[in-house]
């Protein structure tokens, strides 16, 4: 559907080298980066509102970075949505139909059916300046559909909102895109927001593509440290590969004396023995052992004896600060709260904790 | 509060400055000579030229400085920080010298062909216009850029992403959120235009029923030892203002943006 | 050309007396003649910078010496219009209480002439001044000098807006604001020169008869009624009733270094 | 690209409108006459004595319109609209209007009083500086205000919560911030003042080595009919003022705000 | 420490009448309220750069509403933080103490362990425009800290900031409350955020005070539908009271003809049958029965039979929109990945549910 290659963006300071990214028909594709690192001008370059440096962008068949905005047939939500405030929104949605001199006739039930979708029946007549934030959210989303785009950019459309309105968008954005399967590119800076929407999603770090991949290929396969890091992960650490065990279908990997038994699927490629790798433990994913209750065999693999530091309650969770003794490594646990109300835990106390293999992933 | 108010008082002290200035101008009129001195024919000519050529004048300066505007807000070009510089010519040119250096420059080679082949400016209507479209476009200019510069582009950016041309975007979506702005940006202008003497006597003469605009007429009432004309002159050309002043200052915004 | 059209330069001070005539002029003639007005000296200076017009008619005769010698107007096309008589002026109904020249030389009396290297009456006025005081007096008027004006007209409207109290100018400045100034006569023999005023042909001019049919209009009978009208003398004769009668007209007076400004 | 193109091009076309202008000027003078009238001391002296009143009347202006544009930039008050509306007084009012309202003020008994018992502003030194403050202070404080208006004002917020008086937080932080945009407006008013024509040749007189500044200077040379001169002054006078307008771009900003 | 009486504001449109707050030294307050509704200017006021319509506010034991800002000794970081850009890292951070004309000789030990507390040792001698955003955040918390003001007020500190930052700002919050225990008041519209750091909150919607109380007294015991709604909750039903069991302890809730079985101390008051009343269903406490596996006697009042309309994949949990078969009741069900993966569900499948006691909460 769409196809960049090799997009160049100089100015001033800002410098942006050889970005490529690929969605497929249909897909629903997050563009994640910290702030500042040039999300919002790699939309402005695909719309044709920033003329970059270098680079090739294909829609559909065509090669577009010669045509002008208006011939793109690429909608667009900006950040502040930028509803004409001189247009009721009636008149802002329909300003895509009747500027390309299309015949309102043959849109009229499509633009119908979006109107029902997102829920602004109501409001056709009122102005801008009358409508409340999600309000203004779903008339924006609605105008940009409107002229059925073959792409829809969407510039952090859910930051800076108050969370009752923002669930109430991340609904609205599911269900048309269930609804209309129309291609979407959207930028974040907030990796749940992507999680929870995004078919695929492309990772974009100090101006390079860190990764690139579904949903949960992200999430649970970080790539780097630095996607770990943007993602919010913790429980890293630095080790390095001692043996492999289990016909090498798993590796012992040893950080600060103490021996993980890792499953060779968490890694893509071929680690030799004596390799440096990073391992991530998934804080979800850990299970603290009630004293006397046994264990199942393959959690026997990976079981620490360790002291507890820290209790953090989060409302929906509480988080543990765990210390193994031997080695001193600490990890952050999570547990639902109804666990934690039957586990008795204290600061100070000590317990034994197990490593599920799916708590763990190494990255180079 | 002692901070709030020497900062409010000093900005009170101008008003009643200017303020003070007005008054005593409509203390010293007289009502008899006013009603004489305004309706006399040549006052009344003065009236009609001032507006319709302060009137054309501004549509010129509108006519190249609402683009120049939009090119100086919206986009970058080589040679930009000049053309802005230059817009202040007006400024720092004493009036007077502005009219002499068109003079001067009708007295160059290129000045003589233009006149020869083209229109009369000098001592002429158009020399009028000329020299109200120097004194007010660079500050049209100025004035109308710094209305864009309140529309977002994004407004633009979204209308082109929806299939409007630039010229589209442009004049159903900028020129429609900025008209209030743009309108009073005008309005100003016009005023400024209609006020301008120094470089109209210069270079268009101060010719009684051909280029006698209102403040030139101030200035032969005075210089004729009219003073009760002048005074009745200035009141109205004070009044036309004021009334573009309250204009302007009635053309609030319509759209809260968001 | 089947609508002539003369284009004249004139000082704005005898404005309402050249419009006057003017229409007259047109009503006889059918020629229409289009004036710029303004300081005598400033429309010569756009007469010069745009080499156009027929006639020049400043209100000063100073420029009209300066015109010649630039040949900017025919010499001999030079013709004397009126005549004028220098005297003291002062705000309606004499508030400080001046009756002679010497009056002038009293301590904080504020006195404007016009700039004497640029005006005529400037020039008489120093004259007037060289002529008829001692150096004390001289030197005392010169500190209650506050203003040189560029123009005559400027001394006027220093009078009529009360900015100062009495200026040295033409007799006939009463006459053009007579709600605020009155003139007070100099004695005969004070009086140096009589003043005038004259108009020339200008040497841009395409349409030289028209130009000299104007100019011998405004010395007829016809023409010389619409200055009368505005009190202004138009035969030497008229002068003379106030001068001794070997009083000068016109001609040089040298500006003495001391009042020379730059 | 044909949109962008009639935009800038427009910019281009004031550009080089006022452009020409000054060429003309340049192209019709004579180098031994520039230095002869350069360096007559009359020239000299109306050079000194436009650097002096205008710096004065600047500075008179910044005394008062720094206060007023703080008071209209960050404190609502009952007449601040009317007192915003009066600012652009001089903007709408002829010079030589303005002028002849001086007059007619000292005309008036309060004017007379003033200059009985005070100081004598016409035809006088002080009617220069008169003239000039009322022709910039508007301008002078709606450009200030303009500087303080992009100076958050949390500043001063934090700087008060963490202890300032309001004035101490005025001077140790928004005056330190906004103090290029304060130059350039300084600047800017600078030289309109010194360019200033009308009003003070009609206020205080064109009295050559007493009240003859640069534009009066400009204005009685044409007035002599010595246009040499002319030329000449009006080159120094746009000199001067290109010169205060490169000063003003040169003060870009320092500091980036967050 | 600090008290709110009356306050009142009226600012154009904007109506706020009688809030009032009390906060008790060193504690961590969060005033919480959506976008717009006044919080900003709540803090203004209390500042003294707002003058408010009425209303007293005292600090210790001085009322201070007549008192200009600098004489009230309150310490102000707004949202968009306001370094001071020509001033550097250090000179800001001195500018309180240099302001007040106190020596600089008595603040060295508490400035020099504040700056080590913030990490910033490194950074003094750089102006603000060379900072990061968290270098940023942490300068300004650091400046408004010097001067040992009497308390601290934050404008949204965490909002608008990239997740990794976000993370950082908020693990230095909570360390410096804990290590100086200055009190602060702290406004944000983010429940999260709040639950976090704060000791107490006031949650503040449509000009109205709406519950204040511990977070946890919030979280697990919104005062109403509002309050529920601000914070996000899901799961919301009206109900009728109708029978009371146990020796009153427990009350039996009719929605959609089915009875939920309801400890009285999910209500702080006294509910006679025939009352409606609003129940809430906390997701994370909802169990999925697993088929076979034998219940808890507690757990056996509340099971209900239904079928899975929908799974979403959350990342760190799952959430399982639940229908019962009677009374076709959804509810949302949220559960951990380990559960999940042990319990294998689908869309459409016939499951029974079990609500845990933690999991019911009634409202007016
Ligand atoms: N017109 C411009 N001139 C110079 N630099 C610019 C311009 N526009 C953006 N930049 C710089 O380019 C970089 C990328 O900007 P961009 O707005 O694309 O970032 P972003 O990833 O969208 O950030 P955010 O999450 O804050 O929206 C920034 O450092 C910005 O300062
Ligand atoms: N100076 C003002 N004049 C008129 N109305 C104002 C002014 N300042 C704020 N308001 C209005 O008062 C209301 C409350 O503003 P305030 O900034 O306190 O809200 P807030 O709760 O801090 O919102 P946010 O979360 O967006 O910061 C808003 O509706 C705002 O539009
Ligand atoms: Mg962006
Ligand atoms: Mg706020």
């Amino acid at each position: 559907m769409i196809k960049i290659e090799g997009l160049t963006i100089l100015l001033g300071s800002f410098h942006l080298k050889d970005f490529r990214i690929e969605i497929a028909e249909g897909e629903f594709h997050f563009l994640l980066g910290p702030t500042g690192s040039g999300k919002t001008l790699i939309l402005e370059s695909i719309i044709g509102l920033h003329k970059p440096k270098k680079g090739k962008i294909w829609i559909g068949e065509k090669e577009v970075q010669t045509l002008p905005p208006e011939q793109r047939e690429i909608s667009y939500v900006p950040q502040d949505l930028a509803l004409f405030p001189h247009l009721s929104v009636k008149e802002n949605i329909l300003y895509g139909i009747r500027a390309k001199n299309h015949s309102l006739k043959t849109y009229e039930e499509y633009v119908g059916s979006l109107v029902q979708v997102m829920k602004v029946e109501h409001l056709l007549e009122r102005y801008p300046a009358n409508l409340s934030g999600g309000e203004k959210k779903r008339v924006a989303l609605l105008r940009a559909l409107a002229p059925k785009p073959k792409l829809l950019l969407l510039d952090e459309p859910l930051s800076g909102l108050d969370p009752s309105i923002k669930f109430e968008i991340q609904q609205l954005l599911k269900t048309l895109h269930t609804s209309f399967h129309p291609t979407v590119l959207c930028v974040s800076h907030d990796f749940e927001e992507a999680y929870l929407l995004g078919d695929k999603m492309t990772i974009f770090i100090d101006g390079k593509v860190e990764q690139v991949g579904k949903r949960d290929d992200v999430f649970l396969k970080p790539r780097s440290k630095y996607v770990a890091y943007f993602l919010g992960l913790k429980n890293l650490y630095r080790g390095k590969v001692l043996t492999k065990e289990d016909m090498d279908r798993r590796w012992i990997l040893g950080i600060n004396g103490l021996r993980f038994s890792v499953p060779a699927s968490a890694w893509e490629g071929q680690a030799e023995i004596g390799k440096e790798m990073d391992l991530y433990i998934r804080p979800e994913e850990v299970m603290i052992l009630r004293e006397g209750k046994s264990v199942k065999e393959s959690l026997k693999r990976n079981i620490f004896e360790g002291e507890i530091l820290d209790i953090t309650n989060r409302g929906r969770h509480h988080t543990v600060l765990f210390q193994t003794i031997e080695g001193r490594i600490p990890f952050e646990i999570s547990i639902p709260n109804y666990a934690f109300r039957n586990l008795d835990l204290s600061v100070g106390k000590s317990v034994k904790v197990a490593l599920r293999d799916e708590s763990l992933w190494v990255m180079e | 509060m002692t901070f709030r108010y020497t900062m409010i008082g000093a900005a009170i002290f101008i008003f009643i400055f200017y303020f003070v200035l007005l008054a005593s101008l409509l203390f010293s009129a007289s009502l008899k000579g006013f009603w004489e001195s305004l309706l006399h024919p040549s006052t009344l000519f003065s009236i009609r030229l001032s507006l319709i050529a302060a009137t054309i004048a501004t549509l010129l300066a509108v006519a190249i400085g609402l683009p120049s505007a939009y090119a100086l807000s919206r986009f970058e070009f080589r040679g930009k920080r000049i053309v802005d510089t230059f817009l202040e010519i007006p400024i720092i040119m004493s009036p007077i010298a502005l009219g002499a250096s068109f003079l001067v420059f009708f007295n160059t080679p290129i000045g003589e062909t233009i006149q020869r082949k083209g229109i009369f400016f000098v001592f002429e209507f158009p020399g009028i216009l000329l020299a109200q479209f120097a004194t007010i476009a660079g500050l049209a200019t100025r004035l109308m850029k710094a209305s864009l510069d309140e529309i977002s582009p994004r407004y633009e950016a979204v209308a082109r992403s929806l299939g409007s041309s630039s010229w589209q975007a442009f004049y159903r979506v900028t020129l429609p959120l900025s008209f209030r702005g743009l309108l009073a940006s005008v309005i100003l202008s016009w005023a400024k235009a209609a006020g301008e003497f120094g470089a109209t006597v210069t270079l268009a003469g101060a010719m009684p029923g051909k280029t006698e605009t209102m403040p030139v007429a101030i200035f032969t009432a005075l210089a004729s030892a009219n003073i009760e004309k002048a005074i009745v002159l200035i009141l109205i050309l004070v009044f036309l203002g004021l009334v573009a002043l309250y204009a302007v200052r009635f053309t609030g915004k319509i759209y809260r943006y968001d | 050309s089947s609508t002539r059209k003369l284009l004249l330069f004139a000082g704005v001070a005898s404005k309402p007396p050249t419009e006057e005539a003017i229409q007259d002029f047109r009503r006889k003639t059918g020629i229409s003649v289009e004036v710029v007005f303004g300081g005598s000296g400033f429309v010569l200076s756009q007469m010069k910078l745009t080499k156009r017009g027929d006639i020049y008619f400043p209100a000063s005769s100073d420029f009209m010496e300066m015109a010649k010698r630039e040949g900017l107007v025919f010499t001999e096309s030079e013709r004397r219009v009126a005549y004028l008589i220098p005297s003291i002026n002062v705000q309606k109904g004499n508030p400080r209480g001046i009756h002679s020249l010497k009056d002038l030389t009293r301590e904080g009396i504020r006195i404007a002439i016009a700039n004497p290297e640029m005006v005529a009456i400037g020039l008489y006025a120093v004259e007037i001044v060289e002529k008829n005081f001692t150096p004390a007096e001289k030197e005392r008027f010169r500190r209650n000098i506050v203003n040189y004006t560029e123009s005559f007209e400027k001394t006027v409207n220093a009078l009529s807006f009360r900015a100062v109290d009495t200026v040295i100018g033409w007799k006939v400045f009463q006459y053009w604001d007579p709600e605020r100034i009155e003139s007070i006569d100099l004695r005969p023999e004070e009086i140096p020169r009589i003043g005038y005023i004259s108009i020339a042909i200008s040497r841009f001019t395409k349409d030289k008869p028209s130009a000299q049919r104007f100019v011998d209009f405004l010395l007829s009978p016809q023409g010389k009624s619409a200055f009368r009208k505005y009190q202004y003398m138009m035969e030497i004769e008229e002068a003379r009733r106030f001068t001794k009668p070997d009083t000068p007209v016109g001609g040089e007076y040298v500006l003495p270094k001391e009042w020379k400004t730059r």
